[in-house]
């Protein structure tokens, strides 16, 4: 039974060509036939399933890269959305998370929407606005008589829902019975300091205090005094408060013998019951020892009339902008029974035509108006113009708003030193890494298995020419390579733009070119041991064409050599960009990559203070990414080794 | 032997040639100059800078200057006399020409005093890469499916999946803030080198791990284990003398591109560690437009590759007797 | 199948195959780890009383060729100018010179060379090293990039760049203005009165070198001299310190000099320079103990160490703005770049991007020096008001001249611009913060281009720019050192703008001998280029120092120009002193160093009085 | 069992390997695979047995089985004893487990090419059984082994020894491995397929070779073939495997003559011979061995024989007792349909070659 086939195979003993009989020259041709039929898959594919840990790593990745590609549609904050905050925030609890709107809001109230004059928080807070909902916005409540004013609580509900932090709201009386204007700053966190403050200004003259309510940090402030400060050395000082606001009065050493005594009156409210902390004169911080009164309410502290009579002034000058420009504006109004959405298409998107909270607080009263209702809130497209965000991805963000609406999570994982949440930011980042480490994988899989099985195949002069020629590249250090490609981009990167190619792919392009060298080696080895195989032979003497040698019985078969590289090879680009991040070269910081997290987070990490988070999670992120793609890479190795086929 | 030995030799100058004039090439069709800072110069400063350093020069005579001990003057080429107005006796003498940035010092200079520090930092790490990488790779493939298996591949990937500066900022704060047991960061004593030594190897003794791993698995199910096994030897004699010869065998071709790749990984640890090493240089000449530096690092990466692969071409042939030296 | 292996396998017996195969990798191993560690141990040395960071590797030695900032503070410890400067005011005190005498018409420098000041081979210093050392810094053939500091004497720029073919200077060095009239004096003539020339006696460039060095090596090594004469085992130095070790990238040790003419006033017996450029590296080793000043933090941990008595930003004489290529519409309008100056929100930048107390600034000069007054925006109502409401106006102010300019609803409509910095966080933090102005305010698009350093450079000098981020730190303590950058066609200009007016200021005040009037003159410069508006300022710098509280001697000055000569280590007691008169909310760290201090040799510890400048000063606070 | 009994009360001599009840189970995803069920022999010194059956018949893990190289897991002993020379080799401490293996027990394999070490020169891979065993080193180990090699018929002995593997040609290989099993002079050789990868030639040298070093060193060898060609003039009995399982026992003469088994029968039919007319196509048996993991109630073979019923579907049949013979002479069969077998053979099967010698050829 085992030597039927000799005939068949062409055999011939007097030769010995062969040390094998043609049973075995039979069963190696069918062994490599079958590579390109079906079976090859199915068989690798039933394997594949049979190894658990490869299969739920199979699952995770596909589940991550869903989840990367999804990233618009998830109730995350916006990965860029900037905060003012000193320092890394750490994570929050899930059920510290915003709520969703609440459910009904005051009734009989009314609430205009508009813009506040930019404050200290305002251009940043502005950048972000761009982005996300509610950063900053001006509130005018009216409320029926009787009822008690729309105080901190109502508001601080309704900015939390909004934009998933409590916030700093400082009250006011208003200069018409009846009217509270709550100006509300930037959102911030239960615990966060509110605090008005000024920077000096630099200029002869000037000298602040910082006025601290009873509470100590519930309320600061810095107040100006004009003084009339010599080039004399501060000799004393003394801060004083009383009914009729704090007064400082200090001595200075002139050159000569004679002091001078220098008083100074601010007036503020209520300054009784306030502690003066800090005195700074002309920029110098001087220490100083402070003082308690008891006594009444140190609110209204803030002296923000002008700001108040600028929103005046905004809305105002408001009425004159064409509500034709906006586009994607969403009006919930909240009458306490039921909400109304509506939605404005008109022509360019919003964040991209220089719209400001004007166009869009008169937009909003105008619907208000429209509607008779008497509340509503604002909301805009949420992640529009911070990447240039393809079709799909805008679906995929008006998905988002249908679904979510306002809601989104607080910062999970915490924020990085921006303010920015940490968890979106992953999700992003993982957008470009996994597009980099693919797309130039692939190309470097491209040319590398192409050139290396060519050269392996064809042998000779050609092979030996072609892998001087890769030790000659490999022999040039990358990095100048790299420096001069992405030089050489960014020169000409306008010009590319034109053409419809973005940095980024230009950028997979140049890794993906210097990472082939490698993979060109590899398969070239694999080939070169792999064709003075029998089988090879064997189809060689059977007629098989070079190609078809090449592709029917090579390629295949080193699959799983390429495989085990590939593997590598992802985790190593990956590591690349990162590599590349550490210098300055990767990709660009509005943009994130996990490279980019992870020297983020590696600057986070000193003995001062470890803000252990901002390096943690991209590192989790990335090592249980890379893990699951080793342990695929071996199931798949595995699963497509002709030498374990059959064999379970 | 000696053929193989001439061969590559001859191989070698042209690939060093080919690389040093991509390279001086590359360099200098990238935009901006040695001498640009922040502060731009007089021109006629400019001008005695560019002449001091004959960078008024075309660049095809620039190139020659550079090559070979040719004594160009203002006229251009003059072979063997002439007034030798040369900053340097070129590459072909073996002289890499002074630095642009770094003035006080000769290409040689800088290499001379800072490869040594970067070998020994290599070699160590590279030592700590093959005991962990080996030893990590042989028991995974011999517990293979135990929790032991799976725990030797955790630590392999990470140590492949976190970028190595990563690595070392977990490291500085372990071992010289928290346990206090090593210096932060410098060089200077043997205390210096665990911390960027173990932060340089670990992604290598990852690949390693893998590489051992995979090849030791092929290896133990091959016929002539059992056939090892079915003449009586010990099982530790089995695996010694015939499983890891071959199982290590793709560790071998890896040592080329890793020792190398140690070297020029190191600029990343030795900025992380101030470590005076040749790895910074890599990058800063390039980013400096230090012209004579940068090609004198890239001769050395030169050098060092295609001296390591010679050698691990020779290494591969001495472990495996089936690859022959004429065709490697 | 097999071919004949080669002959090298066929000879060897498995006895050695297996000896081979078994030693060589072990003793590869073993030599591995003895290599690294014996390379380690041969650069042993002891630790030096006082360690700083300096940055990037110092370029050079060489006084002559030196420009940056990293080099001089290791040329302030190992040579000694003709004067020195005053560690916190930074005004001129004697070094090399005891004395000099500046004549009427302010042209004329004598200095009086003090005798006994010696350099480290023993030789005396002269007038005669001080002419060498000029003409060699003027000399065409040593390429100093510095070289113009000196052209302010008669004859000097005509020296080094009036060239003849083979690149020799014209004239003979006669023509130039200095001249030893004896070993200990030296006449200086100037083209111009320049009131700053003898601060910049004490600048680096201008310290002296020994001629017998450089000239026994360009015997001794005609070929490299100019390597060896600097190697720490050949250098000749007049100051407080000598080279006695050098590594690249890795320190300069410094040792105290026996042969320096004050030496009992120097307290450290080693000073160790390490060149270490990674931020966080920095830190980590200051927090380590294993340096006691480092001058770089991560932007991420300042408002950390903000709370910590040993980092106080102090004003620094430098000036962040955005350069505007004025060649190019729209910017070649100066209501276009004046609208685009009044709308940018500096305070936001300053409290959330650079956060250690930069100051938001309008002017070119920065904030900070004695005496001058810079003249800020004239059109601003954020200036020396409420910012707040100033920006406010000064928004609507930038929207109506632009309107006037032309652009706006019924005007053109304004081309997008690109905002071109170098890669860096903190450069785009900013870029974004200024774009979002213009765009919110003013409806004008920006783009950001980061570049690498040289290419933007390179983009800056061939004026391919809209609007590019720039940065300039004085070198010495005048509004000239920025002012003069601005002339027509001055090198470090790179905006295409010109003034006639502005020329006519700088050329006067460079004339001019009355301080006074001098600044008038400034002044009015100063507010033609706030008017015309070539550059946009954003605001003021400060110093990013953490020193170790335990070191003394260490004023904050604007020129963050520190001087290892007067540095000392405080005792305990000294140090609950200093401790005592700083703000308490202040977080104390840790101090190393030895405690009873470590003071001069022949001052009696501790008892520096007040207004000494070895005392240390308690710096400028900024918040 | 009951004529192990009888086999050692008729010779009187002590067989050298007595197997016992052998049973062997793989533990793998799909299920535990039992590859060897119920197997006994027993091995006369000097004496040939042959293994036969198709691959995956169980007759390579029996092999392993004796030598203790099963790999465990996935393998499992389930039942039985390997008396060696009276010691049970299951149970034998590894230690000396690898005293014996290698030295009085060896074992040679099925490919000569992938069975060497190619890293190794073919002196040490000798050189390394003589060190262990008998604890031979040097001089005198070179001596032992390149009279080794010369008595199995490689020239320039000496010279050979510094060859790798990769160096020789596949019988040589073959040479080498059947050398290096008989270096320490075993009691029981065990030969796993030595021929199948050489070509024909080759493989009746390498047949005569073994034949003759068995004559000169008294081995007792158990050589395991699918090949039944290689069987005939070989062996002195038969032992056919299917599916795990003993099926047919027999002295070889009289199982070529007669085979007792349905099994036996089409394997001999489908051997071809060179009297078989031209035109004539070879017989095969119909379908597949059955899966080892997923065995059919009754008689294994049952799903592919002519001959098999209800009963064959239902219950297993034992190995019995089969016609006429003496001691190890008796012959065995596990067939409930004999009877049918023996009356029906003539008629339909092709009619069975006459002798070994003939099916040899």
């Amino acid at each position: 039974m085992a030597s039927k086939h000799k005939e068949a195979a062409g055999y011939d003993s007097g030769s010995g060509r062969f040390d094998l009989d043609a049973g075995q020259l039979q069963a190696l041709l069918n062994e490599a036939k079958r590579f390109k039929g079906e079976s090859l898959w199915q068989d690798a594919w039933r394997r594949l399933g049979r190894n658990r840990g490869a299969w739920w790593s199979l699952v995770f990745l596909t589940l991550f890269v869903g989840l990367s590609f999804f990233a618009p549609v998830l109730p995350l904050p916006s990965p860029m959305a900037l905060d003012p905050q000193s320092e890394p925030q750490p994570p929050f609890l899930p059920w510290e998370a915003s709520p969703r709107l609440p459910e009904n809001l005051p009734p009989g109230r009314s609430f205009e929407f508009g813009t506040g004059a930019t404050s200290s928080l305002g251009a940043f807070a502005d950048n972000a606005w761009r982005h996300r909902t509610f950063l900053d916005f001006q509130l005018r409540a009216e409320w029926l008589p009787g009822d008690p004013p729309p105080g901190g609580d109502e508001l601080r509900d309704l900015v939390k829902a909004a934009s998933g932090r409590s916030s700093a709201v400082f009250v006011k009386d208003g200069d018409e019975p009846g009217t509270v204007i709550e100006r509300h700053a930037v959102p911030l966190r239960d615990g966060d300091r509110a605090r008005v403050e000024y920077r000096p200004t630099g200029f002869d003259g000037t000298a602040q205090v910082l006025v601290v309510g009873r509470d100590a940090g519930a309320r600061e402030a810095w107040v100006d005094f004009e003084v009339d400060l010599d080039r004399g050395a501060l000799e004393s000082y003394e801060v004083r408060t009383s009914g009729d606001g704090i007064e400082l009065v200090y001595t200075l050493g002139d050159e000569g013998d004679q002091l001078r005594d220098r008083r100074y009156l601010a007036e503020v409210r209520g300054a009784d019951g306030i502690t003066v902390t800090r005195l700074r004169i002309d920029g110098e911080r001087v220490p100083l020892s402070w003082s308690v009164d008891g006594g009444a309410d140190p609110a209204g502290l803030d002296g923000q009339t002008d700001a108040a009579d600028d929103l005046v002034a905004a809305l105002e000058s408001a009425d004159q902008i064409d509500l034709q420009h906006l586009s994607e504006l969403q009006v919930v109004s909240q009458d306490g029974e039921r909400s109304i959405v509506v939605r404005r298409q008109a022509v360019p998107a919003i964040g991209q035509e220089g719209h400001n909270h004007a166009d869009l607080a008169r937009a909003v009263r105008a619907e208000i108006a429209s509607r008779g209702s008497r509340a509503a809130l604002l909301e805009m497209s949420h992640l529009d113009g911070i990447w240039d965000l393809n079709p799909l991805d805008r679906a995929l963000v008006w998905v988002r708003t249908k679904v979510f609406g306002l809601w989104q999570t607080g910062p999970l994982l915490g924020t990085d030193n921006k303010g920015r949440d940490l968890l979106a930011r992953i999700v992003w980042g993982s957008r470009i890494s996994i597009q980099v480490s693919l797309v130039a994988t692939l190309c470097s899989l491209l040319i590398g298995v192409t050139y290396g099985a060519f050269s392996g195949l064809v042998g000779g002069r050609t092979d030996n020419l072609m892998m001087r020629i890769v030790d000659v590249l490999y022999s040039v250090p990358f990095i100048f390579v790299v420096i001069f490609l992405i030089t050489l981009i960014n020169e000409y990167r306008t010009d590319l733009a034109d053409y419809g190619i973005g940095y980024m792919t230009v950028f997979y392009v140049v890794i993906g070119a210097i990472y082939w060298l490698t993979m060109a080696r590899v398969v070239r080895g694999q080939v070169l041991s792999l064709k003075n195989q029998e089988f090879v032979e064997a189809a060689r003497v059977l007629g098989a064409s070079t190609p078809r040698i090449l592709f029917v019985h090579l390629v295949p078969n080193v699959l799983s050599i390429v495989i085990v590289y590939l593997t590598l090879t992802i985790p190593a680009v990956m590591l690349f960009e990162a590599f590349l991040s550490f210098l300055g070269l990767g990709v660009e910081p509005p943009k994130v990559s996990w490279g980019l997290l992870a020297v983020d987070g590696t600057e986070a990490i000193s003995a001062v203070k470890t803000f252990w988070w901002v390096v943690v999670f991209p590192a989790m992120a990335m090592g249980s990414t890379l893990l699951a793609l080793n342990i695929l890479g071996d199931g798949l190795r595995d699963a497509l080794d002709p030498k374990l086929r059959g064999k379970d | 032997m000696l053929q193989f030995l001439f061969r590559r030799l001859l191989w070698f100058a042209i690939t060093l040639f080919s690389v040093v004039t991509i390279s001086f090439f590359l360099m200098r069709a990238v935009r901006g100059g040695p001498f640009d800072n922040e502060r731009a110069l007089h021109p006629a400063i400019e001008a005695n800078l560019e002449a001091r350093y004959h960078l008024d020069w075309p660049v095809w005579k620039q190139y020659l200057q550079y090559v070979g001990p040719f004594n160009l003057d203002h006229e251009g080429l003059v072979l063997f006399g002439g007034d030798n107005s040369n900053v340097f006796g070129g590459v072909l003498t073996g002289d890499l020409g002074p630095s642009f940035k770094l003035r006080d010092y000769t290409v040689n200079d800088i290499i001379g005093q800072s490869l040594p520090i970067s070998i020994a930092l290599g070699s160590v790490a590279m030592a700590i890469a093959l005991t962990l990488g080996l030893t990590a790779g042989i028991v995974s493939a011999l517990r293979r499916g135990t929790a032991l298996d799976l725990g030797m591949r955790l630590f392999a990937t990470v140590g492949i999946a976190l970028p190595n500066f990563v690595i070392a900022a977990f490291l500085i704060i372990i071992f010289a803030f928290q346990l206090e047991l090593l210096p932060v960061a410098g060089w200077g004593s043997p205390r210096y080198l665990p911390l960027p030594a173990l932060a340089l190897g670990a992604p290598f003794a990852a690949y390693i791990a893998r590489l051992t791993r995979t090849g030791m698995l092929e290896v133990l199910s091959a016929d002539y284990i059992r056939t090892a096994r079915a003449k009586g030897l010990p099982e530790w004699l089995v695996l010694l003398r015939h499983a890891i010869k071959g199982g290590i065998l793709p560790v071998v071709s890896y040592l080329g591109p890793a020792t190398a790749g140690i070297l020029t990984g190191s600029l990343v640890i030795e900025r992380m560690f101030a470590i005076p090493g040749t790895g910074s240089h890599f990058v800063g000449s390039a980013l400096n437009r230090d012209y004579t530096l940068a090609m004198g690092v890239t001769i050395l990466y030169t050098v060092l590759v295609y001296g390591l692969n010679t050698l691990v071409d020779l290494a591969y042939t001495l472990l495996d007797p089936r690859i022959e030296l004429e065709n490697s | 199948m097999a071919s004949q292996p080669a002959s090298i396998h066929r000879m060897r017996t498995s006895g050695q195959a297996a000896w081979i195969r078994t030693v060589v990798p072990i003793s590869l191993l073993a030599g591995a780890i003895a290599l690294g560690t014996r390379i380690t141990t041969t650069t042993r040395l002891e630790p030096a009383d006082f360690t700083f960071i300096n940055g990037t590797e110092v370029q050079t030695l060489d006084p002559a060729t030196v420009t940056g900032v990293p080099e001089g503070r290791v040329l302030r410890a190992i040579f000694e100018g003709l004067t020195v400067k005053d560690p916190a005011t930074l005004e001129p005190m004697p070094g090399m010179a005891e004395t000099w005498e500046i004549s009427e018409d302010g042209l004329t420098y004598t200095f009086h060379l003090r005798h006994g000041a010696r350099w480290t081979n023993g030789d005396e210093v002269t007038a005669q090293d001080f002419l060498y050392s000029w003409e060699r810094f003027l000399n065409p053939s040593t390429a100093a990039e510095y070289a113009y500091q000196l052209w302010y004497v008669k004859g000097a720029k005509a020296y080094s760049t009036e060239l003849d073919d083979q690149g020799h200077p014209l004239q003979p060095f006669d023509t130039v203005g200095i001249r030893a009239l004896d070993d200990h004096t030296l006449e200086v003539v100037l083209d111009q009165p320049t009131p700053f020339f003898i601060q910049l006696t004490g600048f680096y460039p201008l310290f002296p070198v020994n001629r017998r060095c450089i000239e026994e090596a360009q015997e001794l090594y005609p070929d490299t001299w100019q390597f060896e004469w600097l190697r720490p085992e050949n250098i000749v130095t007049n100051g407080p310190y000598r080279v006695v070790q050098r590594r690249v990238n890795d320190r300069i040790r410094l040792r105290k000099s026996d042969s320096y003419w004050d030496r009992d006033s120097v307290a450290f017996e080693t000073i160790d320079v390490l060149a270490v450029e990674q931020y966080l590296t920095n830190l980590n080793l200051y927090l380590q103990g294993d340096a006691d000043w480092i001058n770089f933090i991560p932007n991420q941990l300042i408002e950390r160490l903000l709370q910590r008595e040993d980092f106080n930003p102090t004003p620094y004489f430098g000036t962040y703005f955005y350069r505007v290529n004025t060649t190019r519409a729209p910017m070649d309008d100066p209501r276009v770049r004046r609208a685009l100056a009044l709308c940018m929100d500096r305070n936001a930048i300053t409290k959330y991007v650079t956060k250690s107390g930069q100051m938001p600034w309008f002017s070119l000069v920065p904030y900070g020096m004695a005496g001058y007054t810079p003249q800020p925006l004239p059109h601003a109502a954020q200036v020396g008001e409420n910012w707040e409401s100033g920006l406010q106006k000064d928004i609507e102010t930038a929207k109506a001249l632009l309107v006037e300019a032309g652009y706006g609803p019924d005007g053109k409509t304004f081309p997008t611009i690109e905002i071109h910095y170098n890669t860096s966080e903190t450069h785009r933090d900013v870029a974004e913060l200024v774009a979002d102005g213009w765009k919110r305010h003013l409806g004008i698009n920006v783009k950001f281009l980061n570049q690498e350093w040289k290419v933007y450079l390179d983009t800056q000098n061939t004026l391919s720019y809209d609007v590019s981020r720039a940065a300039w730190i004085g070198d010495y303590l005048d509004p000239n050192t920025f002012l003069d950058m601005f002339v027509t066609g001055g090198e470090n200009n790179k905006t295409g703008w010109g003034n006639a007016r502005y020329d006519e200021m700088i050329e006067l005040a460079k004339r001019e001998t009355d301080p006074e009037q001098r600044f008038e003159y400034f002044y009015e410069a100063e507010r033609v280029l706030t008017d015309e508006l070539p550059i946009l300022p954003i605001y003021s710098y400060t110093t990013q120092s953490i020193i170790n509280p335990r070191v003394g001697g260490f004023p904050g000055n604007l020129l963050d120009e520190q001087f290892p000569k007067w540095w000392y280590f405080r005792s305990d007691e000294e140090l609950a002193a200093a401790r005592a008169s700083q703000p308490p909310e202040w977080e104390l760290v840790d101090a190393p160093g030895p405690a009873d201090g470590l003071y001069p040799p022949n001052a009696p510890a501790g008892v520096f009085p007040v207004g000494d400048p070895r005392r240390s000063l308690s710096p400028l606070q900024l918040d | 069992m009951a004529d192990d009994q009888t086999t050692i009360a008729v010779h009187h001599t002590k067989p050298v390997l007595d197997v016992r009840n052998l049973g062997v189970r793989f533990d793998s995803h799909i299920g535990a695979v039992r590859a060897v069920r119920d197997v006994s022999f027993t091995l006369e010194p000097g004496e040939t047995l042959g293994i036969v059956g198709e691959s995956g018949s169980g007759k390579s893990v029996t092999s392993l089985a004796i030598m203790g190289l099963l790999p465990m897991p996935p393998a499992v002993v389930e039942s039985g004893e390997v008396l060696f020379d009276g010691r049970d080799l299951l149970t034998l401490p590894q230690r000396q487990m690898r005293k014996i293996r290698g030295g009085a027990l060896s074992m040679i394999f099925q490919d000569p090419m992938t069975s060497l070490n190619p890293l190794l020169t073919v002196g040490k891979q000798l050189g390394e059984v003589l060190a262990i065993h008998e604890g031979l080193r040097g001089r005198k180990a070179r001596a032992r082994c390149a009279a080794a090699l010369d008595n199995v018929g490689i020239p320039n002995p000496e010279q050979r020894l510094a060859a790798y593997p990769h160096e020789l040609s596949g019988g040589m290989r073959q040479r080498v491995m059947i050398a290096m099993g008989l270096l320490c002079n075993p009691k029981v050789l065990i030969a796993d397929e030595p021929t199948t990868a050489l070509d024909v030639t080759i493989q009746a040298q390498i047949l005569e070779l073994m034949q003759r070093l068995q004559a000169e060193h008294g081995t007792a060898i158990v050589l395991i073939t699918h090949d039944l060609g290689v069987v005939a003039g070989m062996v002195d009995r038969v032992q056919v495997m299917y599916a795990g399982r003993v099926v047919e026992k027999a002295p070889a003469d009289p199982l070529f003559a007669q085979p007792m088994h349905p099994y036996t029968r089409g394997l001999l039919a489908s051997i071809p011979t060179l009297e078989g007319s031209p035109g004539k196509r070879l017989f095969s048996i119909d379908g597949q061995p059955p899966d080892l993991a997923d065995l059919p109630p009754g008689c294994s073979f049952a799903p592919r024989c002519t001959l098999a019923n209800e009963r064959c579907r239902e219950s297993e049949p034992p190995l019995e007792l089969a016609g006429e013979g003496q001691g190890v002479h008796r012959r065995y069969s596990a067939c409930f349909e004999l009877d049918r077998l023996l009356l029906d053979s003539r008629a339909s099967l092709p009619a069975p070659t006459n002798s070994a010698e003939e099916v040899q050829r």
